[in-house]
C-alpha cells in the first residue's frame, strides 16, 4: 500500500505555478539556486582537490607559512557582498509585488481559528477550508484569527501571511491556471495544526459565476445591516447630532478630535479602513471624530457582544453605505445603554444604567 | 615572508626544560577517585567531563524524539502517533536538543576543558560558579524531564503566545521554568569564560596570540551574556500570563503577541550563533593542525567571529517577515541578515586557503572537518533564500527552513563537535581510538545527513509546512527518503558512542602531541593533563600556529 | 603593577585601585542625587506635553550616571569596565530601537 | 607579520606577593583576583541590564500604544511613598559606598555599621513597598486577584476628597496606619464587566508591568540582604582590609545597580501621570 502511494500520480519536485506572482518568485529562487550551486561546487571541488594535491607526503613535511593575501581577501569579501546586494534588491522588488495588492482587487475575509479557515466573500457566500475564485482576477485576502496565531499559505501561489488575533494582515493573488491547490496553516497552532488545511479552487469564469449564484444566501452586507439595528448602532448613527453618519466614509480620511481621551491638534486625520472601523467598535474611545464628546456614550463592543465574524459583517455593511442610505431609526428602539452579555442573552432587558461614567 | 623568519621565539623560563620534564605520575583523572571528587570537583577539566556525560544523555534523548518524528512521517496519514503525541514529540526534540544539548555542547564541554589550558592558566576565573552552572543545568534538565513525565508540552520550542500562554494543554509552566533555569547555566558559563579570557591569560598571551578556538568561545560567551537574560524575562512573562491569567501577550486581554516574538528572537536568533560559532572555532584548529600550517587570515577570522556575534543581534526579525512586520523594518532586517553571510563566507574561504600548499593529513578529525565544511556551506548558502524577502515569504515555516537550520545547527555544529571530540580525545582521556571506525562514522554521518535533510529543501519549496503530523500523499517519496537517511545518520552518530568509551578503557596510550599541533594543550600538557594543567608559566610564541620548529618525534599519528 | 599578569596591562593602566575616594565626593554625590530627585518630582508635576518623558528619563539617566561614576567608582576604573557598561547600554539600545522600529513604522504601509 | 620579540612583556621576575589567605590557588596575585571578581560582577550586571531591559522594552511598547491609560493608571500610584522610597534607597546606596570605603581604609567595625545601616534602609524600602502593595490590593488594583479599574478610580477619588485638607504629616502617617472606610467590594459581575472594558484592560497591563518590575526589583533586594549578611559575617571575622576587600566592593556594585533600576522605575511608573494632578 505504501509502495503504491509512493509513486502516486501527484509526485512532483516543484510546485505548480498557479498565480501571477509565482514566476517572479521562481526566477528569483532559481537565481539564488544558481549562485548556491556555483559557490558550493567551487568549495567542494577545492576542498577535495586540496586534500589530494597537498596531502601529507612524509612526516617531515613542513609547508611554508602563509599569513594572508590582502588582494585575495578583498576579492572574496567584495564578490559575496556584491552578490548579496543583488539578491537583496531583487528580493525587495519581488516582495513589493507580493505585499502591495492592486487597488481593484476583490476582497475576501479569512478568519483562522483552531482548526479551520472561515472565508467570507463580498457577496455573502461563506466557505470553510475552501475558496472558490475565478481565473485571472485580482483577489485580496484580509486575514485575521480568533484565538492563536495561524498562517494562511497557498504554496502554488507563493503567498503566505500570518493570521494574528487582533490584527488584519493582507495578501493578494491573481490565479492563472484552473485547478485546485492546497491551503495550509503554516504557523503551528495546536493539536490539529496539520488538519487546518483546505483547497483553493480556481475556476473558469462561467463556472465561477454559476457557483456564486448557487452559494448566495444572505450576503454579508445584509447580515451586517441586521446587526446594525440589533446592536443599536442605528440609534445614534442615524442622527448627525448624536454621532457621525457612516455614509461614504470607507477609505476616506476622518478628522479626529480626541485620541485615547486626549484632545489632538486640529487637522489630525486617520484613514477609515477596516482596522479603524474595528477599533472604533471594539474600543470607541480610541479615536473620537472631531466635534463629538470624549468619552463617548457608545459602549465598547467586546467579543462576547460581537464575534469576529459579525464584526466583519458590520464592517462590510458600513463599507457599502452610500449617501442617504442610513436606515431611519424606528421608534421602538430603546435609548442607548451599555450592553452586557447578560443583556444580550435575554435580549431586551431593561437593567439599571450602571456605567454612568461613559 | 618565509619560514626562516618565523622560528619559534620561546619566552618564559620553561622553554629549555619542557622536553626534559618527566611524565607526572598523576593526572586530573586519577589524582582523586572518589565519587565526591567528581561530583564536587572544581577542576574545569572534570566539570567539562560531567557536562560531556550530561549532554550525551540529552543527545540520545533528543535523538529518540527525532526518530519518532521521522518514523511518523514515513506515511502521509498520522498512523503511528496521535497529533497530540506528535506535537509533544517535536517540542521535546526541539527543547532538549537546543537547550540541553546544542547550547552547552561545545562551550561547556570542550570550552571548559580547553579554554584555560589554551590561554595558559590553571583554571577558569570562578571554579565554584563553573560547578554551579553544571548543577543549574542539571536542575533545568530535571524540570524539563518532569514536564515530559507529566505528559509533555505541545507549544513547540518557540513557546509562541497566545498558544503557549492560553491555549496549549501541556505542562508549559514546568517546561518554561526549566528553560529559564538552564538560561542561567548558560549565562554563568559565558560570564566565566569572558572574565577568564580577559583576566587570566598567561604572561605574553596577547589577544592576537590566542588560538582561534578561544576567540570563538569569547564571541559565543558574549552572546550568552547579552542574549540569554532577555529570553529569561520573556519566558518569565509567559509564565506570569499563563499562571495568573494576566494579559501581557494575549490579545484577548489587550496584549500584543508580536511583542513576544520580538523579545524571543532577540535571544533565539543569536542563540544559533551560540551553537555554530564554537564549531567554527574548532574547525580553525583542525584545519591548521592537519594542514600543518597557520590559519590563513588569522586576524580576520578572529574578528569575523566577533562580527558574527554582533551582527547576530540585529537580524532577529527575519523570523517574522510574514507576521505583519512593518515593511520598512522588514527591509532593514533583510539587509542586515545578509551582513552575517559575509564573515561566514570569509571563514570558509580562509580555511580552504589554509589547506592550499599545506601538508594535509587525512586523520579522522580532518575527515570530520571535511564533512563540517560540506554541511556548513550548504546550510549557510541556503540561508540566503531566507534572508531574501521575495523568497522568504514562500519558504517561511516550511520544511525548507527545517532543512536549512538543521544543516547549520546539526550538520555544522555537531560535525564540529564530533571533530573536536576526536581531535582532543587523546588529550582528554590519554588514549587513542580506532581511526578506521572514526572515519567510517564521519562518512556515515555525512551521507546520512544529506539523505535526511536534502530532500527537505524540495519538500519546503513544494510548500510542506513545519510541524505537520499528516501531509498530502504526493509528498511521501521525499519524506521516505528523509526517514531512510535518518536511520543511516543515527548509526553514524551512535558509532562513536561505542568505540570512544571502548578506547577510554582499552585504547592505546596517547602521546603528548599525537597530531603535531602547536597550541598549549598539546605542547605543554601531558595527555591527560595534570590536575593544575601547568607547573610553570607556559611559553607563549609570536604565532600561535607556528609549525616550523615543532618537535617532530611527537607526531606519531599522521593519517 | 603585577608582572605575572602582564596580559592585563590594559585593565590596570598603572592605576592603583586601593585608593579610597574622599568623603566629599560621596556626600556631594548624595546631595546631587537628592536635588535631582526633587527636580524630577517637580518636573513630573508640570505638563511639558511630549517632553514629559524625555525630561524624566534625562534626569534619571543623569542620576544613574552619578551613581555609576562615583558610588561604583567607574570614574577611576579601567577602560574595560567602561566598555562593559557601554556594551550593555548598546545592546539594550539595539533591543529597544529595533523593536520600536517595527512598531513605529507599522502604519506606513504602501497601500 | 608581527615577528616582534615578546620577552619584554614577560621576562620580568615574579612579584613577591606572599600567599594571602584569601588568594585562590588559580590566581597569581590578589590584584588579579580582585580584577577578575570585579569584572565578573560587571558582566553579571550586564546580564541584569538586559534582564530588566526586556521588561523596559515591553513597557515602552505598551506605553506607546496605550499612552493615555498608562498615565491615568500611573496616577493611581502614591507619589509620596514612591518618593520616600527613592530617598531611602539612595541613602542606602550612600551607606553602602561608605561600607566599601571603610573596608578600603581598613576600619572593620565601620564596615559592619554601614552594612547594618544599608540593610535597615533596605528593609524600610521593602516595608513601604509592602504598605503600597497592600493598599493596591485593598482598592482592587492587583491584576488577576481582584482587578477592578472603575472601583479603584472611585476609591482614589474618595480618598483624595477625604484627605484634601489634612496636613502632610497626618496624610503620610495615614498611608501606613490609616483605616479605610468599609466599602462594599465590587461584585463578581461588576469585575467581569470591568474586565471587558478596553480602558480597564489597558490599565491592567500597566499594573501587570508595575508589579512585575517592582516585584523583580524587590526580589533583587531580598537577594541583596543575603549577600549583605554573608559579607557582614566575613567582615566580623576580620577578613577584609586594605589588601583584600573584593567581596565588599562586589556587593557594593550589586547594591548600587539595584538602586539605579529604581531610579528609572520611579519616574516611569510613579511620575508618569503626576501632571494630571490628584483626583483626576
Amino acid at each position: 500500500m505504501m509502495v503504491n502511494s509512493m509513486f502516486a500520480e501527484g509526485f512532483q519536485l516543484f510546485p505548480h505555478q498557479a498565480s501571477t506572482l509565482a514566476p517572479s518568485v521562481d526566477w528569483l529562487y532559481l537565481f539564488i539556486v544558481a549562485v548556491n550551486v556555483a559557490i558550493t561546487v567551487l568549495v567542494m571541488v577545492l576542498l577535495v582537490a586540496f586534500a589530494i594535491i597537498f596531502r601529507r607526503k612524509s612526516e617531515d613535511d613542513l609547508p611554508e607559512p602563509m599569513h594572508g593575501n590582502v588582494p585575495l581577501e578583498i576579492f572574496w569579501t567584495a564578490i559575496p557582498t556584491l552578490i548579496c546586494g543583488v539578491m537583496f534588491l531583487w528580493g525587495v522588488k519581488v516582495w513589493s509585488e507580493i505585499v502591495v495588492p492592486p487597488r481593484d482587487a476583490t476582497e475576501l475575509y479569512v478568519v483562522g481559528r483552531q482548526w479551520m479557515w472561515k472565508i467570507q466573500h463580498p457577496g455573502g457566500q461563506r466557505e470553510i477550508n475552501a475558496i472558490h475564485v475565478p481565473v485571472g482576477s485580482n483577489f485580496k485576502l484580509i486575514v485575521t484569527a480568533e484565538d492563536v496565531i495561524h498562517c494562511f499559505s497557498i504554496p502554488d501561489f507563493r503567498i503566505k501571511t500570518d493570521a494574528v488575533p487582533g490584527r488584519y494582515n493582507q495578501m493578494w493573488f491573481n490565479a492563472t491556471k484552473p485547478g485546485k491547490y492546497h491551503i495550509y496553516c503554516t504557523e503551528y497552532c495546536g493539536t490539529e495544526h496539520s488538519r487546518m488545511i483546505g483547497w483553493i479552487h480556481v475556476m473558469e469564469r462561467e463556472d465561477y459565476a454559476k457557483w456564486l449564484n448557487e452559494q448566495a444566501e444572505g450576503g454579508d452586507g445584509l447580515q451586517g445591516r441586521k446587526l446594525f439595528s440589533k446592536l443599536q448602532c442605528i440609534t445614534c448613527h442615524s442622527d448627525a447630532n448624536k454621532a457621525p453618519l457612516l455614509e461614504n466614509i470607507f477609505r476616506k480620511d476622518r478628522e479626529i478630535g480626541y485620541m485615547d481621551g486626549k484632545p489632538v491638534p486640529p487637522g489630525t486625520k486617520v484613514l477609515a479602513d477596516e482596522a479603524y472601523l474595528r477599533e472604533s467598535i471594539r474600543n470607541p474611545n480610541a479615536k473620537i471624530h472631531r466635534g463629538f464628546a470624549s468619552p463617548t456614550i457608545m459602549p465598547a463592543y467586546d467579543r462576547d457582544l460581537v464575534t469576529e465574524e459579525e464584526l466583519l459583517q458590520v464592517i462590510t455593511y458600513i463599507r457599502s453605505l452610500k449617501q442617504g442610505e442610513t436606515p431611519t431609526r424606528t421608534e421602538e428602539t430603546p435609548t442607548p445603554q451599555p450592553i452586557t452579555s447578560a443583556d444580550k442573552a435575554s435580549s431586551n432587558a431593561t437593567e439599571k444604567t450602571s456605567g454612568s461614567a461613559k | 615572508m618565509s619560514a626562516i623568519n618565523l622560528d619559534r621565539r620561546v619566552v618564559g623560563e620553561a622553554a629549555s626544560t619542557h622536553e626534559a620534564t618527566p611524565k607526572p605520575a598523576t593526572n586530573y583523572l586519577n589524582h582523586e577517585t572518589t565519587i565526591a571528587s567528581w561530583l564536587l570537583t572544581l577542576d574545569h577539566k572534570r566539570i567539562g567531563l560531567l557536562y560531556l556525560v550530561g549532554i550525551s544523555l540529552m543527545f540520545v534523548l533528543g535523538g529518540a524524539f527525532a526518530g519518532l518524528i521521522r518514523l511518523e512521517l514515513m506515511t502521509p496519514k498520522g498512523d503511528l502517533l496521535t497529533g497530540d503525541v506528535y506535537n509533544k514529540s517535536f517540542t521535546a526534540h526541539g527543547v532538549v536538543m537546543i537547550f540541553l544539548f546544542l547550547i552547552p555542547s561545545i562551550p561547556a564541554v570542550l570550552g571548559n576543558f580547553l579554554l584555560p589550558i589554551m590561554i595558559g592558566t590553571k583554571d577558569v576565573a570562578f571554579p565554584r560558579l563553573n560547578l554551579l552552572s553544571f548543577y543549574v543545568y542539571a536542575a533545568g534538565g530535571v524540570f524539563l524531564a518532569l514536564a515530559l513525565l507529566l505528559g509533555g508540552v505541545d507549544t513547540g520550542w518557540t513557546f509562541y503566545t497566545p498558544l503557549s500562554s492560553t491555549y496549549a494543554n501541556g505542562n508549559v509552566m514546568v517546561a518554561a521554568l526549566g528553560v529559564f533555569v538552564i538560561g542561567f547555566s548558560s549565562i554563568l558559563t559565558g560570564l566565566n569564560f569572558v572574565v577568564t579570557i580577559h583576566r587570566m591569560r598567561a604572561p605574553g598571551m596577547t589577544w592576537f596570540r590566542m588560538p582561534l578556538f578561544v576567540w570563538a568561545m569569547y564571541a559565543t560567551s558574549l552572546i550568552q551574556i547579552l542574549g540569554t537574560p532577555v529570553v529569561a524575562i520573556t519566558i518569565a512573562l509567559v509564565g506570569f500570563e499563563r499562571f495568573l491569567g494576566v494579559g501581557i501577550f494575549d490579545p484577548r486581554l489587550g496584549g500584543d503577541p508580536i511583542l513576544f516574538q520580538h523579545l524571543f528572537w532577540f535571544y533565539s536568533h543569536p542563540a544559533v550563533y551560540i551553537m555554530i560559532l564554537p564549531s567554527l572555532g574548532v574547525a580553525s584548529e583542525l584545519v591548521s593542525t592537519f594542514s600543518r600550517k597557520g590559519v590563513f587570515g588569522y586576524h580576520i577570522i578572529a574578528c569575523s567571529s566577533i562580527a558574527i556575534a554582533i551582527f547576530g543581534f540585529v537580524v532577529w526579525a527575519h523570523h517574522m517577515f510574514t507576521s505583519g512586520l512593518s515593511q520598512y523594518a522588514a527591509m532593514v532586517f533583510s539587509v542586515l541578515t545578509f551582513s552575517v553571510a559575509i564573515p561566514s563566507g570569509i571563514k570558509v574561504f580562509s580555511w580552504l586557503a589554509t589547506m592550499y600548499k599545506g601538508s594535509v593529513s587525512l586523520a579522522s578529525p580532518m575527515i570530520f572537518f571535511f564533512g563540517f565544511i560540506g554541511l556548513f556551506t550548504i546550510g549557510g548558502m541556503t540561508g540566503l533564500f531566507l534572508s531574501t524577502l521575495g523568497t522568504d515569504i514562500h519558504l517561511h515555516d516550511t520544511y525548507f527552513v527545517v532543512a536549512h537550520f538543521h544543516y547549520i545547527m546539526v550538520g555544522g555544529a555537531i560535525m564540529g563537535f564530533m571533530g573536536g571530540i576526536h581531535y582532543w580525545w587523546p588529550k582528554i582521556t590519554g588514549r587513542m581510538y580506532n581511526e578506521t571506525l572514526a572515519k567510517i562514522s564521519a562518512a556515515l554521518i555525512f551521507v546520512g545527513f544529506n539523505f535526511t535533510f536534502f530532500p527537505q529543501f524540495f519538500l519546503g519549496y513544494m510548500g510542506m509546512p513545519r510541524r505537520y503530523h499528516e501531509y498530502p500523499e504526493e509528498l511521501q517519496v521525499l519524506n521516505v527518503l528523509s526517514t531512510v537517511g535518518a536511520s543511516v545518520l543515527a548509526i553514524g552518530y551512535l558509532t562513536p558512542g561505542i568505540y570512544l568509551p571502548f578506547s577510554f578503557f582499552f585504547g592505546k596510550k596517547a602521546p603528548k602531541n599525537p597530531w603535531g599541533a602547536t597550541t598549549l594543550e598539546w605542547t605543554e600538557c601531558e595527555s591527560p593533563p595534570s590536575p593544575h594543567n601547568f607547573d610553570h608559566n607556559p611559553p607563549v610564541y609570536d604565532h600561535v600556529y607556528d609549525y616550523s620548529t615543532l618537535n617532530k618525534e611527537a607526531a606519531v599519528v599522521s593519517h | 603593577m603585577s608582572a605575572h599578569n602582564s596580559a592585563n596591562v590594559e585593565a590596570h593602566a598603572g592605576h592603583p585601585h586601593h585608593e579610597p575616594a574622599s568623603l566629599v565626593v560621596y556626600f556631594s554625590t548624595f546631595s546631587a542625587l537628592m536635588i535631582l530627585t526633587i527636580l524630577t518630582i517637580w518636573a513630573g508635576m508640570q505638563d511639558f506635553g511630549a517632553l514629559n518623558t524625555p525630561i524624566a528619563l534625562g534626569i534619571a539617566s543623569f542620576k544613574a550616571v552619578l551613581v555609576v561614576l562615583f558610588f561604583m567608582h567607574v570614574l577611576h576604573s579601567s577602560t574595560l569596565t567602561k566598555l562593559t557598561i557601554f556594551a550593555s547600554m548598546y545592546f539594550l539600545g539595539i533591543l529597544m530601537v529595533f523593536t520600536l522600529a517595527d512598531y513605529l513604522s507599522r502604519g506606513w504601509t504602501g497601500q | 607579520m608581527s615577528a616582534t620579540n615578546t620577552k619584554s612583556d614577560t621576562a620580568q621576575s615574579h612579584d613577591n606577593h606572599g600567599h594571602h589567605p584569601s588568594l585562590a590557588h588559580h590566581f597569581v596575585s590578589l590584584e588579579q583576583q580582585h580584577e577578575a571578581n570585579i569584572l565578573g560582577m560587571w558582566m553579571f550586571l550586564v546580564t541584569e541590564v538586559l534582564f530588566f531591559g526586556g521588561l523596559f522594552t515591553a513597557y515602552t511598547v505598551y506605553r506607546l500604544k496605550f499612552n493615555t491609560m498608562f498615565q491615568e493608571a500611573s496616577n493611581q500610584l502614591d507619589i509620596t511613598l514612591g518618593c520616600l522610597n527613592t530617598v531611602v534607597l539612595i541613602l542606602s546606596s550612600l551607606t553602602m559606598a561608605m561600607a566599601v570605603r571603610s573596608a578600603q581604609i581598613g576600619k572593620t567595625k565601620q564596615i559592619l555599621n554601614y552594612l547594618g545601616a544599608t540593610a535597615i534602609l533596605g528593609l524600610m524600602f521593602l516595608g513601604v513597598k509592602y504598605f503600597e502593595w497592600k493598599h493596591d490590593f485593598e482598592i482592587h488594583l492587583v491584576p488577576k486577584a481582584n482587578f477592578c479599574w472603575d472601583y479603584a478610580k472611585e476609591r482614589r477619588k474618595e480618598a483624595d476628597h477625604h484627605e484634601k485638607d489634612k496636613p502632610f504629616v497626618s496624610k503620610l502617617i495615614g498611608k501606613f496606619v490609616g483605616h479605610h472606610e468599609e466599602h462594599a467590594p465590587p461584585s463578581a459581575a461588576e469585575i467581569a464587566k470591568d474586565h471587558k472594558n478596553p480602558e480597564s484592560q489597558q490599565a491592567r497591563i500597566f499594573f501587570v508591568l508595575y508589579f512585575a518590575m517592582t516585584g523583580i526589583h524587590a526580589l533583587h533586594m531580598i537577594i541583596g540582604f543575603g549577600l549583605i549578611a554573608a559579607v557582614a559575617y566575613w567582615a566580623s571575622r576580620g577578613t577584609y582590609g586594605p589588601e583584600y576587600y573584593t567581596p565588599v566592593e562586589v556587593l557594593g556594585l550589586y547594591w548600587h545597580f539595584v538602586d539605579i533600576v529604581w531610579i528609572f522605575l520611579f519616574p516611569l511608573l510613579y511620575l508618569l501621570g503626576a501632571h494630571l494632578g490628584a483626583g483626576h
